[in-house]
């Protein structure tokens, strides 16, 4: 691979990584939250095929942005879906 | 015979899978392969402390160690483990605290659902022991990892019906901070895998000298970070006395007698043996002394002036882990023999006083000082140990702990650091100041008191402990053997790990 | 806004951030990015295929590439690295999977006597899930157990195989809401898989090398990139991939919980 | 310092920067567990770049991949930091499964997700008297 696109293209994943992380934290939705966070983890893993780590981002796009996810909604079904104030506190 | 130190491993891992197996057919008799399988590592641990303390030194230098390779490769290409003296000693140590608590629970009924507890508690002591003798970086995450899992299931078991939800604001606290920590862990282990391109503890203590100063200096921040969490320095340990307050005396027992001990050692292994040749002078080891000494002076501030008794005792083993890595840090021959004395005072005293204070009541409330009153009137067997616990943990003699004290102060004293010397008698002062004033609640008879039994194998295994203690108190020459091993393992001021390449 | 007036309060939350990343941002540059720090003890002007004295390498990844292929028989070094080279970190990993599996459960069982009395009211599924699930869910399974089985000749392995069976699973809870795995079932399989890991690696003590997970077999059967390959190694995926699905099913099952 | 170094690194750091804050700032434990997800995400990218080799091929021999078992050495990059994410990954998994059910413990009794004041014990003494 041409080393300006593989460049360009993992300096797109991370620009996008890192925003919905940052929205992770601000959601206060946090059902959205997890939705997010499965985003990240997914670019994530794309970001291992570019790192040339296969292994890793089959196990990283099944467990981190599948089960992860999953267990978050199922924890969050359970509790409050609303953070209590966020910020202010 | 010596036996394979992978099987201090295996045999947990064994009886771990086992146990819910068993549990399909009888829950009663589960909890019984726990007890087994670190009953099977405590003859293992024994066998090779024995190797260590009698075979002469015959392989590299001037200390003997026995060493197992996992998956056929030599280190540094496979995983090894090596049991120094230090760490045999240790190993052993912390397999006798999950002895004592599985035997001593091992009656009790607390409304557990299945062996949960006595499993979560073999776990931990395996991942501690693991963490200790492991020769390789990661393979120490992973046992970090072990370790800090069973504990935060530990912590989260209730004590009674758990009303107030008190084990659960513990372990939550403790499930995220730990995960932190070992996040933190791994990312140094990234930058030292980068620097060396190597796991192997003894082959990166070899490449760290070459590598860039601020590299060495990042992983040592991260890897105090990490450590001391686990290990409950301050200002690290904002977690402990909620795990400690709201959880099973056994499991108290079971994070200051294994796991913070084991993340004292780790955090030493790792900071002396890879980190401090790296960086200049004796950045790393003055960072951990002040650290061990400030931990101790205010462990002990807020045991003396915490009015719950099991965060009394929680806090004072948070001064006491201050207390051992002082001494490990000052080094040379005093400071060594002050820290393995007052590690198995510790290690003796500790596990006494929680088993007691648990038998007391234990219900999901906090326990008030207040309970102690008129102890003697209520049950002399139980005032009588309680007594010769908290003098033990305090160094009167005869006790470990004050042949630790006297070689700690004449260490200090030696090296003319008075400010040391002035901080440790501050600590040691606060500390005869709340262990008095329990005795002083202890002593009273009142005899309108309901009479309380000690249950019996509590009894036994606080009797067994108190003379245990007395015994090395008074003959602290049964230990010389060992201790001395562990001096000639630290080599005074240099620390060399088994030359293993 | 609200968010803006909050904004400055986390802002000394912000700059500790930064200033930790930008601490570890100078550290890791001095790690050179993509340069191959590995190879330092290969001869200069070296070419891919030369051969090399593997006797004075002491780095250890350079001799895994050096040696992996005849040594472990697998045509994945990833795997070679995971169950052979490190096997014992790995079986400190499904031991951690399975204590966290099996802690989950227990504390749940202790939250759950709360749960009892609300318990919200399940909605059927639609048609076509239901049928659809139960069409795909075999697929899922036969391609985990695919992944699984190739873990030392393609990328996957036992964990990613274990975690496709988990999903497949999970797919089939939406689908039957009512409906889920024994705990029993589940629970004497992952015990029986650690155990059978653990013997696998009592092989090892008990075969010529008396290392524990040593796989005396590696060059025994097959040829690098052959299904029948590779010794020990694919049975010990084999033991991962039954032991990670089935606790994951249980993780994700127990989490489930009832109700929701 | 080239570029990949710059963009990769920079971006890794800054992703567990906003772990971090998010630790630092927020007091909802699931929000919380959440920001860990995302610092321990950050960390394995920072090992497997740790073991990446420009140039370089994924370490899987014979089949498609064209590299010959016999010529890995030079061709492909570290197996080691990716083996070690892997477990890393599974690890990260179950601590956070762990930290969900004690979160979910605490809401259940308190009502509350919010983790209140740690004290270093010399304060907040006040709740242990009832």
């Amino acid at each position: 691979m041409n080393e300006l696109v593989f460049i360009a293209l993992a300096t797109l994943m991370f620009i996008l990584m890192i925003a919905l992380a940052v929205m992770v934290i601000r959601s206060k939705d946090l059902i959205k939250a997890a939705i997010l966070l499965s985003g990240v983890s997914l670019i994530a893993s794309f970001v291992f095929v570019l790192l040339r780590a296969p292994d890793v981002a089959m196990a990283e796009a099944s467990i981190g942005s599948a089960l992860t996810a999953i267990i978050l909604v199922f924890a969050i079904k359970k509790t409050n879906r609303f953070e209590e104030g966020g910020e202010e506190k | 015979m010596t036996p394979d130190p992978v099987l201090l491993i295996v045999i947990p891992l064994l009886a771990a899978f086992l146990t819910p197996l068993v549990a399909l057919g009888s829950k009663k008799f589960a909890r019984y392969v726990p007890l087994i399988g670190v009953l099977a590592m405590g003859v293992v641990s024994l066998l090779l402390l024995k190797d260590l303390i009698e075979v002469q030194p015959r392989t590299y230098g001037a200390y003997n160690t026995i060493e197992s390779t996992t998956g056929g490769f030599q280190p540094p290409f496979g995983i090894s483990l090596i049991v120094t003296p230090l760490g045999g000693l240790i190993t052993f140590g912390m397999i006798m605290v999950a002895l004592y608590v599985l035997v001593t629970s091992i009656q009790k009924k607390e409304d557990d659902k299945g062996p949960w507890f006595e499993m979560m508690a073999m776990m931990a002591t395996a991942g501690a022991v693991g963490m200790v003798i492991t020769g390789d970086l990661f393979n120490m995450f992973v046992f970090l990892e072990i370790t800090s899992i069973s504990g935060t299931i530990l912590a989260a078991l209730p004590r009674g019906n758990g009303e107030k939800g008190l084990n659960w604001k513990g372990a939550a606290g403790y499930a995220v901070i730990s995960a932190l920590a070992s996040f933190l862990i791994l990312a140094a282990i990234a930058l030292l895998y980068g620097a060396t391109s190597t796991l192997n503890i003894a082959q990166m203590a070899e490449r760290v000298g070459s590598i860039d100063t601020f590299v060495a200096g990042t992983a040592l921040l991260l890897m105090i970070i990490g450590f001391g969490i686990e290990a409950e320095i301050f200002p690290l340990n904002g977690w402990a006395p909620e795990v400690y307050r709201g959880s099973r005396w056994g499991t108290s027992t079971i994070f200051s007698g294994i796991i913070g001990k084991a993340g004292l050692i780790a955090m030493l292994k790792v900071v002396t043996v890879i980190l401090a040749p790296a960086l200049e002078g004796n950045i790393a080891m003055d960072i951990l002394l002040w650290g061990g000494v400030i931990t101790f002076i205010v462990g002990e501030a807020a045991a003396f002036t915490s009015k719950d008794l099991y965060r009394l005792w929680g806090f004072s083993s948070i001064g006491m882990f201050g207390l051992i890595l002082a001494a490990f840090s000052l080094g040379g021959e005093n400071g060594i023999y002050a820290a393995v004395l007052i590690m198995i005072g510790h290690l003796i005293s500790k596990p006494v006083l929680f088993s007691l204070t648990g038998a007391m009541r234990h219900k999901d409330r906090d326990l008030p000082l207040s309970v102690l009153d008129g102890l003697m009137g209520k049950s002399r067997v139980t005032a009588f140990l309680f007594i010769g616990a908290a003098l033990m943990l305090l160094g009167m003699p005869p006790s470990p702990i004050f042949w630790g004290k006297y070689f700690l102060f004449s260490g200090a004293g030696g090296e003319s650091n008075w400010l040391l010397v002035g901080l440790l008698i501050v600590g040691t002062l606060l500390e005869a100041g709340y262990i008095g004033k329990l005795l002083w609640r202890v002593l009273p008879k009142k005899e309108e008191a309901k009479a309380f039994k000690l249950p019996i194998t509590t009894t036994v295994m606080a009797l067994i402990a108190v003379a245990l203690g007395v015994l090395l108190g008074a003959v602290p020459g049964l230990l010389q053997d060992i201790i001395d091993l562990v001096v000639l393992e630290f080599g005074g001021a240099i620390i060399i790990l088994a030359g293993v390449i | 806004m609200m968010e803006r007036t909050t904004f400055h309060r986390s802002l000394p939350a912000i700059a500790l951030a930064l200033l930790f990343a930008a601490t570890l941002f100078v550290a890791f540059v001095e790690v050179d990015f993509g340069e191959p720090r590995i190879e330092e003890e290969l001869p200069v002007n070296y070419q891919p295929g030369e051969e090399i004295d593997t006797e004075n390498i002491t780095t250890p990844g350079l001799r895994y590439l050096a040696n992996s292929s005849e040594e472990t028989g697998s045509a994945n070094l990833v795997t070679a690295v995971v169950v052979n080279y490190r096997g014992f970190d790995t079986l400190g990993e499904v031991t951690i999977l399975f204590l966290a599996a099996t802690g989950v459960g227990a504390l749940l069982s202790f939250i759950k006597d709360d749960d009892e009395k609300k318990k919200k009211k399940i909605l059927p599924p639609s048609l076509i899930l239901n049928k659809g699930a139960r069409l795909v869910l075999p697929l899922i399974i036969l391609f985990g157990v695919y992944v699984f089985l190739h873990g030392h000749l393609s990328p996957g392995g036992g964990f990613q195989g274990g975690v496709i069976i988990a999903s497949g699973m999970l797919l089939f809870y939406i689908a039957e809401p009512t409906k889920g795995a024994s705990h029993k079932v589940i629970s004497i399989i992952e015990s029986t898989a650690g155990l059978a890991f653990i013997g696998l690696g009592i092989v090892g003590l008990m075969t010529a090398s008396k290392i524990f997970l040593a796989n005396d077999f590696a060059g025994d059967w097959g040829e690098v990139g052959m299904l029948v390959s590779a010794g020990l190694l694919p049975l010990i995926y084999i033991a991962i991939g039954f032991k990670v699905g089935s606790e994951m099913t249980g993780l994700v099952e127990k989490m489930r919980g009832d109700g929701s | 310092m080239n570029g990949l170094a710059l963009v990769f690194y920079g971006g890794i750091l800054l992703l567990i920067a906003v772990g971090i804050w998010g630790i630092l700032s927020r007091r909802n434990l699931i929000k919380v567990i959440m920001a860990i997800t995302i610092i321990a995400t950050g960390v394995n990218l920072l090992l497997v770049s740790v073991g990446y080799i420009s140039g370089r091929a994924a370490p899987i021999v014979g089949g498609d991949t064209g590299i010959d078992a016999s010529s890995t050495t030079g061709s492909v990059v570290d197996p080691i930091p990716q083996a070690l994410v892997l477990t890393a990954i599974v690890i990260g998994l179950a601590t956070t499964a762990l930290a969900l059910v004690a979160a979910v413990g605490y809401y259940r009794k308190t009502g509350s997700l919010e983790l209140k004041s740690w004290s270093y014990g010399l304060t907040n003494e006040k709740e242990v008297k009832k």
